[in-house]
């Protein structure tokens, strides 16, 4: 592999209270300048393993036990979360998070400090009202009166500010009308195509997650599946008819079956 | 009872210790703000304030514009390390174990300062001008006057500061989502350092104005409860609640002690209180819903 | 983290165990015929600068008396526990003290212990009471019995300022200043009607919340009043000064009294410039009073060559009036019981106390209602008596 | 060391204490207590009956805070309606003394009721300034009520039982710790049954308890009661152990004090609140003895005695909620445990 | 009541829920027939928790209706819809932490006990017999079947998730459920623990006669168990019937996959 890989997973244990584990042996890896798309269902354990990135897990009491991340070759496990985003890792959480009470020239401003520490000259939000000129139009108003989609462009819109080498985007689409999340999804590519930002994107949409990006992963409870490039996955017949809805050969055996052969099972014990 | 002159002199006095109110609410809201925690040793940590005050002006013999400096940086200074100490490992635990948690370092503050400078209560070397100020015909006692102004300057600073700089958008945005604020590269612990730090410093700040005019003693931490009081009735994270409710209560303490008696001070604000807390929760200007325990 | 925790907890059990094996020991070896006073004394708290006054002065006459082979023979023993000024810490003193010896005379540190103690007191019989307290209600010899004061009681304070005020300015207009405590409404109703019968007016009355710390409209109101005398009571010291001081600010001619706890020089002289001019009543004479005869007071100067503070006064002349209660007691050839000691106290007629109070004194009941004003100077920063000695006729 | 336990009825498994060494500790326990007064002096008697007092308010205010998850701080302030009830009862109608108990704790209860109608609406720190707000409230209207004698306060005489006064130590011993044993035994009773198992989930979770159908405000408001009924009988206790009551006998800093009772001993514990309320009423004993000891080297040790007891009380809030927080109770079974694999694991 | 409504245990009519101006619901109608398996599934905020809410008393409709065997739900407390046999689990499992698995499953027939406060004090009479029963009817009944009898003094806390969910279908049941509302019973499972779930909630299903409803996202196991699936998206059912058929129904393959451009270049046949 000649290019580096920007963000390396490499065989990741995550526990929750020091009880419940979420991850188990999980690998992955984000190469410069590409989107990486990671499918599964709710539960799966895609947003832990996002957070786990970019560190956000203590807060919610959850630790990585074993494995390793590096981003940019190095060991992320002893930086804190806006240390991390300092230096180019930028985390758009699930279900937006943009700071409600704030305007939205604001919530761009919190993401000026990101750029701490870089020398950057005075930052501007031009680049961000060029991708999205309707916050530039709302720019003065509070942030939780915008609609849903304009509030995950403004999530994104704090992305572009902090000048991320990645950004790990957790279900842009969700809650969002088929038409705002085609909107977002082609800024999405545009961004990355644009500025070269790398993208670790997580998705239960997998139809448009996977027609943004370069590759994919498909994990089920905390372990991936299957792995591979976009044009593989879609042309996996599971990934077919699990992730992308298309109906197709049953499986070997239905649920409804399984009280009988697991009835089996507690008769002998 | 149509004197008014009188009336006049009692509102002011009112916005007078209301003012004390509102820039020991302001240390409050700022806490509470920025961490969540809702810190009960303010009262204490005002007193400590006053003491460092005496101990620099009286002990040292330093001035009293050296000695005020000296208080507000032993107030930080405590801050710092109350916050690094006893909140940051109280993370995530209920808020309510966090609340008690800041009761005891209360109990302890009180105790330490009776160690080191006994039980009688104090008076505090002068440094405000005592000659009598006069507004209109209205008498102001030169203390509460220059307590005002000094308070007032503090907490419009506070309520700009918030408002316009690029601080005051990192605290908001702690104050609204810790893990977002965190992801968009600001850094939390700082923050939640720094406001402790200031608002501990504003506090005994705070304690040196509360001091001057009613002398100092280990039982001053009461002082904490009437805040506690404006907070709830402003709202617990509101800057300018703290603001309005301090002048309120102080105003209203005031007619309460002047027409009913000093005995009803504390039934008559705690009756606000009860009454706020029926109809609004939150208080007149708290945004945030409550707490869940 | 844990095992440091067992640890500690079990090292503490263990120190608990040792406290209990010593507790529970039977009652403490005793000399014969000690006789002990016990103390409940606040040597912290609120109270404290007052409680290291008397037990120092207690300390110090029983050292005297025992140099000088005691009371009848007799050596007296002190037994003292701190209470912080807590009733629950007094009684549960009391009782330990109690316990361990047999006690004949006790010092309380508060009115609420007093009370609270007194049925004890009756049911035992044993043991003859003084405290800190000058509570109106405990100088009443039906409903305590086995109780006295070292001094007047808070009414007869101000029935001592009355006097002098009546006799100063007829018709002068007065306000009382007091906390909203069981300690500063005591004298309120009967000074009250005094200042009526004395055709004083008590033209404003001022009710604080205890531990305020700001006066201002309190002055406020005062100022409207305008009374030619104010009267503080159940301070020691804040807010009295901030008041006189913002009260003068605003060009009020009044003067300032206060009662016996706030008469110390030393809190006196911590009002600042408040002080100067701060008058009130007082029972005994001031440790550097060395006008006439007062050969106790030469003997506490030679013993403590620096000042001693009115609570020491009071510490020693408590225990002085017991010591000759006892004395008169065992002269008699009677037990010393409770009722007893108490028959003795009463014994005491036109009695020199060696110079401390003023003039001879006599305890019909439970009080010693003698006292004198006393006003500060600035100057020598001492009190300086303004008065002659006033004494209440029963 | 034990392996395990066999038991053969679920009756056997419900009980409240279920090993036999359990019970042989309970049983000497009770043989302990009945002993102790013949041996102890005045003064420890003293200290026991304050001790249970302490217990059954502590285990009240648990009842509240620890099991129900409603925080107060107005249990001394309950205490005092309590006190006053039995006070006024005994001065004014000389009914027995059990019943003016039962009586305060009743009338405790209905203010309690009162104090807690706001809980539906507010929670957590909001309750809790609440019920300091109560306390203001209580405390005033005690001082300022010719009934309840002002700031004199009431004094009364002692309980009687067949002529005899109940007015030493020894004898209040026997009022005292059987009502707060049985108190003690209730309160374990509850949380044996769906009225305690109601207040725990309402604790833990109060929106998934009303899915499991309990309606939240009148178990709150049950709890309220409860705890202030404790609270009243606590009082009526300490009335009749101190004999006189006044508006300052119960200020806020002995709410607090059942509060750091029940977090040293442990929240939602019976034990804890036992341990708690038995722990935070000998510690400052305890340091009376320390400075007793400490005197003979370092003479002003007495006169650091308050401060430093103050230092202690705040020290063992913030430690225990820091390193310990399930308190005491939490010590205690780490030790049984220890004994139970013991020797085959340390 | 005609024979088709007798045979409707739950009738949710033209509902509608908003917070504040953003429609959660938008007038949202379908029944659940007795004794059926129905499913309710739908993107991810498409409003099917929300519906659960609406149903459990939580949250009032702007408008429409809910009936439970026949009766309005209007105006009743979720605490007493509880005890009319409406039992639910949660998406993120509402367990008491500090309790016992035991006492977890005790709590489940609160409403149907009657123990009041003076008997539970003394714990004589009433309070000791119905807690016995009690314990005997979970220990024979529902642990016995459940499979838990291993972990019933464990405190919940310390349970793996798979286990927790268990736990929580135990208190559901210990409710005398006869609508049994599943939230996710199988999310962030694996094959062999989903398995076991499917079994258990055919057998609750069979054994003990209760109708379910469930919310689910897995659709390997929505397709195979139930016998009824209700389509959400954004508020509004835009699909209802037999697994097979709703599966293949346009309008819901459009609401999974979003249907413009993006979606069209992977949906196309040049893709199979």
């Amino acid at each position: 592999m000649a290019a580096p890989h920007l963000l390396e997973v490499d065989n990741i244990e995550v526990v929750y209270n020091r009880t419940i584990q979420v991850l188990r042996g999980l690998s992955l890896v984000v190469p410069k300048g590409r989107i990486v798309a990671l499918l599964g269902s709710n539960g799966a354990g895609k947003s832990t393993l996002l957070k786990a990135v970019s560190n956000l897990l203590a807060i919610e009491d959850g630790a990585v036990t074993s494995g390793a991340i590096r981003f940019a070759g190095e060991d992320i496990a002893a930086l804190a979360p806006h240390t991390l985003a300092r230096r180019g890792l930028f985390h758009v959480m699930e279900g937006r998070r943009i700071f409600e009470d704030l305007t939205v020239e604001e919530n761009l401003t919190a993401a000026t400090f990101a750029l701490t520490g870089r020398g950057a000259s005075k930052p501007s939000f031009e680049r961000v009202y060029s991708y999205f000129p309707r916050l530039h139009e709302r720019r003065k108003g509070l942030a939780g009166y915008l609609s849903g989609g304009e509030q995950q462009m403004l999530a994104i819109g704090r992305a572009l500010v902090a000048e991320p080498s990645l950004i790990l985007l957790d279900e842009p689409s969700l809650g969002l009308a088929p038409k705002m999340v085609e909107e977002i999804f082609t800024i999405i590519a545009r961004i990355n195509a644009d500025e070269g930002v790398s993208m670790l994107l997580v998705e239960q949409n997998a139809t448009v997650a996977l027609a943004v990006a370069h590759q994919g992963y498909i994990m089920e409870t905390g372990k991936l599946v299957i792995e591979g490039s976009v044009d593989k996955l879609i042309h996996d017949q599971d990934v077919r008819e699990f992730y992308l809805g298309f109906g197709g050969g049953g499986d070997a055996r239905s649920y409804r079956d399984v009280k009988h052969y697991k009835r089996r099972k507690r008769w002998l014990s | 009872m149509t004197d008014w002159l009188f009336l006049t002199e009692v509102f002011l006095a009112g916005l007078g210790s209301g003012a004390l109110y509102a820039v020991t609410g302001v240390a409050f809201v700022l806490i509470y703000k920025a961490t969540r925690v809702v810190n009960l040793a303010i009262g204490e940590i005002l007193m400590l304030g006053g003491y460092a005050f005496f101990g620099a002006a009286a002990g040292w013999h330093l001035p009293a514009w050296v000695a005020l400096p000296v208080a507000i940086l032993a107030g930080a200074l405590v801050g710092a390390v109350v916050e690094r100490g006893l909140i940051r490992p109280m993370i995530g635990e209920s808020p309510i174990s966090v609340f008690m948690v800041t009761i005891g370092l209360g109990s302890i503050l009180a105790g330490f300062v009776q160690i080191v400078w006994g039980a009688d209560p104090l008076r505090l070397p002068e440094f405000l001008p005592s000659a009598p100020i006069f507004i209109g015909e209205a008498y102001v006692a030169p203390k509460v006057a220059y307590g005002f102004l000094a308070a007032m300057v503090v907490v419009t600073a506070f309520v700009l500061g918030l408002r316009f700089s690029r601080g005051g958008v990192a605290l908001k945005a702690t104050a609204a989502d810790q893990a977002a604020a965190y992801s968009v590269g600001i850094d939390v612990p700082r923050v939640f350092s720094l406001s402790w730090i200031v608002a501990c410093g504003v506090a005994a700040g705070a304690g040196v104005l509360v001091g001057a005019i009613g002398g100092i003693s280990p039982t001053m931490g009461v002082f904490g409860l009437s805040v506690l009081v404006v907070v709830i009735v402003g709202g617990l994270d509101s800057m300018a609640g703290a603001l309005v409710g301090g002048l309120f209560i102080g105003v209203v303490e005031a007619f309460a002690g002047t027409f009913l008696g000093g005995e009803y001070r504390f039934l008559v604000t705690f009756s606000i209180l009860i009454l706020i807390l029926m109809i609004r929760p939150y208080g007149l200007f708290g945004t945030h819903e409550i707490e869940r325990l | 983290m844990r095992n440091w925790t067992r640890r500690h907890v079990l090292s503490a059990g263990a120190i608990a165990g040792a406290g209990l094996a010593l507790g529970i020991r039977p009652l403490a070896a005793q000399v014969a015929d000690e006789i002990v006073l016990g103390g409940s004394i606040p040597l912290t708290g609120v109270f404290a600068f007052a409680g290291i006054g008397i037990h120092a002065g207690i300390q110090d006459y029983l050292k005297i008396v025992n140099d000088a082979g005691g009371v009848e023979g007799r050596k007296v023993k002190y037994v003292a526990e701190d209470t912080g000024y807590k009733v629950d810490a007094s009684v549960a003193a009391f009782n330990k003290i109690t316990s361990q010896e047999k006690v004949s005379l006790y010092y309380g540190d508060s009115t609420g212990f007093s009370k609270t103690i007194n049925p004890e007191l009756e049911r035992r019989g044993s043991i003859l009471m003084a405290g800190a307290s000058f509570a109106s209600e405990l100088n009443d010899p039906k409903k305590y019995p086995l109780q006295f004061m070292a001094g007047p009681d808070y009414s007869e304070m101000f029935g001592i300022l009355l006097r002098y005020i009546a006799n100063e300015k007829a018709g002068a207009r007065l306000a009382f200043v007091y906390s909203d405590t069981e300690f500063g409404r005591d004298p309120i109703v009967p000074s009250e009607a005094l200042a009526k019968t004395l055709g004083l007016e008590v033209v404003e009355k001022i009710v604080t919340p205890p531990g305020s710390v700001d006066v201002s409209t309190e002055v406020l109101k005062l100022r409207r009043a305008r009374p030619d005398f104010t009267i503080f009571h159940g301070y020691v010291l804040a807010p009295i000064p901030e008041f006189i001081a913002q009260a003068k600010q605003m060009g009020l001619a009044s003067r300032f009294m206060g009662t016996f706890w706030s008469m110390d020089n030393s809190t006196v002289e911590r009002m600042g410039e408040a002080a100067d001019g701060f008058m009130g009543v007082m029972p005994y004479r001031y440790y550097y009073d060395t006008e006439g005869e007062s050969p106790m007071l030469e003997k506490i100067r030679q013993m403590r060559p620096e000042y001693q503070s009115t609570a020491y006064l009071q510490g020693f002349v408590t225990a002085l009036l017991m010591c000759e209660a006892a004395k008169r007691t065992l002269a008699a050839g009677k037990e010393l019981t409770g009722a007893n000691l108490k028959a003795g106290l009463n014994s005491i007629k036109d009695f020199d106390t060696g110079g401390l109070f003023g003039v001879p004194i006599s305890i019909p009941g439970n009080s010693v209602p003698i006292g004198r004003i006393y006003a500060f100077d600035g100057k020598a920063k001492q009190m300086k008596p303004a008065s002659d000695w006033i004494r209440l006729e029963a | 060391m034990r392996i395990g336990t066999l038991k053969t009825s679920y009756a056997a498994d419900e009980a409240l204490f279920d090993t036999r060494l359990q019970k042989l500790l309970i049983l000497l326990a009770c043989a302990a207590a009945v002993l102790f007064p013949f041996v102890a002096s005045p003064y420890w008697l003293f200290l026991a009956c304050l001790c249970a007092i302490n217990v059954a308010s502590a285990t009240g205010l648990n009842i509240l805070t620890g099991y129900t998850g409603l925080v107060s701080l107005g249990q001394a302030a309950f205490m005092s309606v309590g006190a006053y009830t039995v006070a006024v009862l005994e001065i004014h109608a000389g009914t027995p003394f059990l019943l003016n108990l039962l009586v305060g704790g009743l009338l405790t209860a209905l203010v309690g009721i009162g104090v807690g109608i706001p809980s539906l609406r507010v929670k957590g720190l909001y309750l809790a300034i609440a019920t300091i707000a109560a306390s203001v409230v209580l405390h005033f209207v005690f001082a300022h009520w010719p009934l309840t004698g002002g700031m004199q306060g009431l004094s009364m005489p002692p309980a009687r039982l067949f002529g005899m006064a109940l007015d030493q130590p020894f004898q209040l011993y026997w009022l005292i710790l059987p009502v707060t044993g049985l108190m003690v035994l209730g309160a374990a009773n509850l949380f044996r049954t769906r009225v305690g198992r109601a207040f725990i989930a309402i604790r833990d979770r109060d929106i998934s308890a009303e899915v499991l159908g309990i309606p939240l405000l009148r178990y709150k408001l049950m709890s309220f009661a409860v705890s202030s009924f404790y609270a009243g009988l606590a009082g009526g206790l300490w009335a009749y152990f101190f004999r006189v009551v006044t508006p300052e006998s119960f200020p806020l800093v002995n709410s607090i004090f059942y509060l750091a009772a029940i977090i040293v001993g442990g929240m939602g514990t019976i034990l804890g609140g036992i341990l708690g309320a038995v722990f935070m009423t000998m510690v400052p004993e305890l340091l009376k003895f320390v400075a007793g000891l400490v005197t003979p080297f370092y003479p002003d040790a007495l006169a650091l005695l308050a401060p430093v007891r103050t230092i202690v009380f705040g020290s063992l809030i913030v430690g225990f909620l820091i390193f310990e927080p399930h308190g005491l109770a939490e010590i205690w079974r780490r030790i049984r445990r220890f004994f139970h694999l013991w020797p085959f694991r340390t | 009541m005609t024979e088709a409504a007798r045979d409707v245990i739950l009738d949710v009519e033209g509902v509608s829920l908003a917070f504040g101006g953003v429609r959660a619901l938008t007038d949202v109608s379908f029944s659940v027939r007795r004794g059926s398996i129905t499913a309710v599934i739908g993107p991810n905020g498409a409003g099917k928790t929300s519906l659960f809410n609406t149903i459990s008393g939580f949250y009032r409709p702007r408008s429409g209706n809910i009936a439970f065997d026949g009766r309005s739900l209007a105006g009743t407390a979720p605490p007493e819809r509880a005890r009319l046999g409406l039992a639910r689990t949660f998406q993120n499992i509402a367990l008491f932490r500090g309790m016992t698995v035991l006492d977890n499953i005790k709590l489940g027939r609160h409403a149907h006990m009657r123990t009041g406060l003076l008997d539970a004090l003394v714990y004589r009479g009433r309070a000791r017999r119905e807690e016995l029963e009690l314990r005997a009817e979970i220990e024979e009944r529902i642990i016995d079947f459940l499979e838990i009898q291993h972990i019933r003094n464990a405190p919940v806390a310390t349970l793996p998730y798979g286990l927790r969910k268990r736990v929580e279908l135990a208190r559901a049941l210990a409710m005398r459920p006869r609508l049994l509302m599943l939230d996710e019973p199988v999310a962030g499972m694996n094959r062999e623990e989903t398995e076991d779930m499917a079994r258990f909630i055919l057998d609750v299903k069979e054994e003990w006669d209760v109708t379910i409803l469930m919310v689910e996202h897995d659709m390997g196991m929505v397709m195979d168990i139930s016998d009824h699936v209700v389509v959400l998206n954004f508020g509004q059912v835009i699909a209802e019937g037999g697994p097979a058929a709703v599966q293949a129904d346009p309008a819901v393959v459009a609401a999974y996959l979003g249907a413009g451009d993006l979606g069209r270049r992977l949906s196309g046949p040049e893709a199979a």
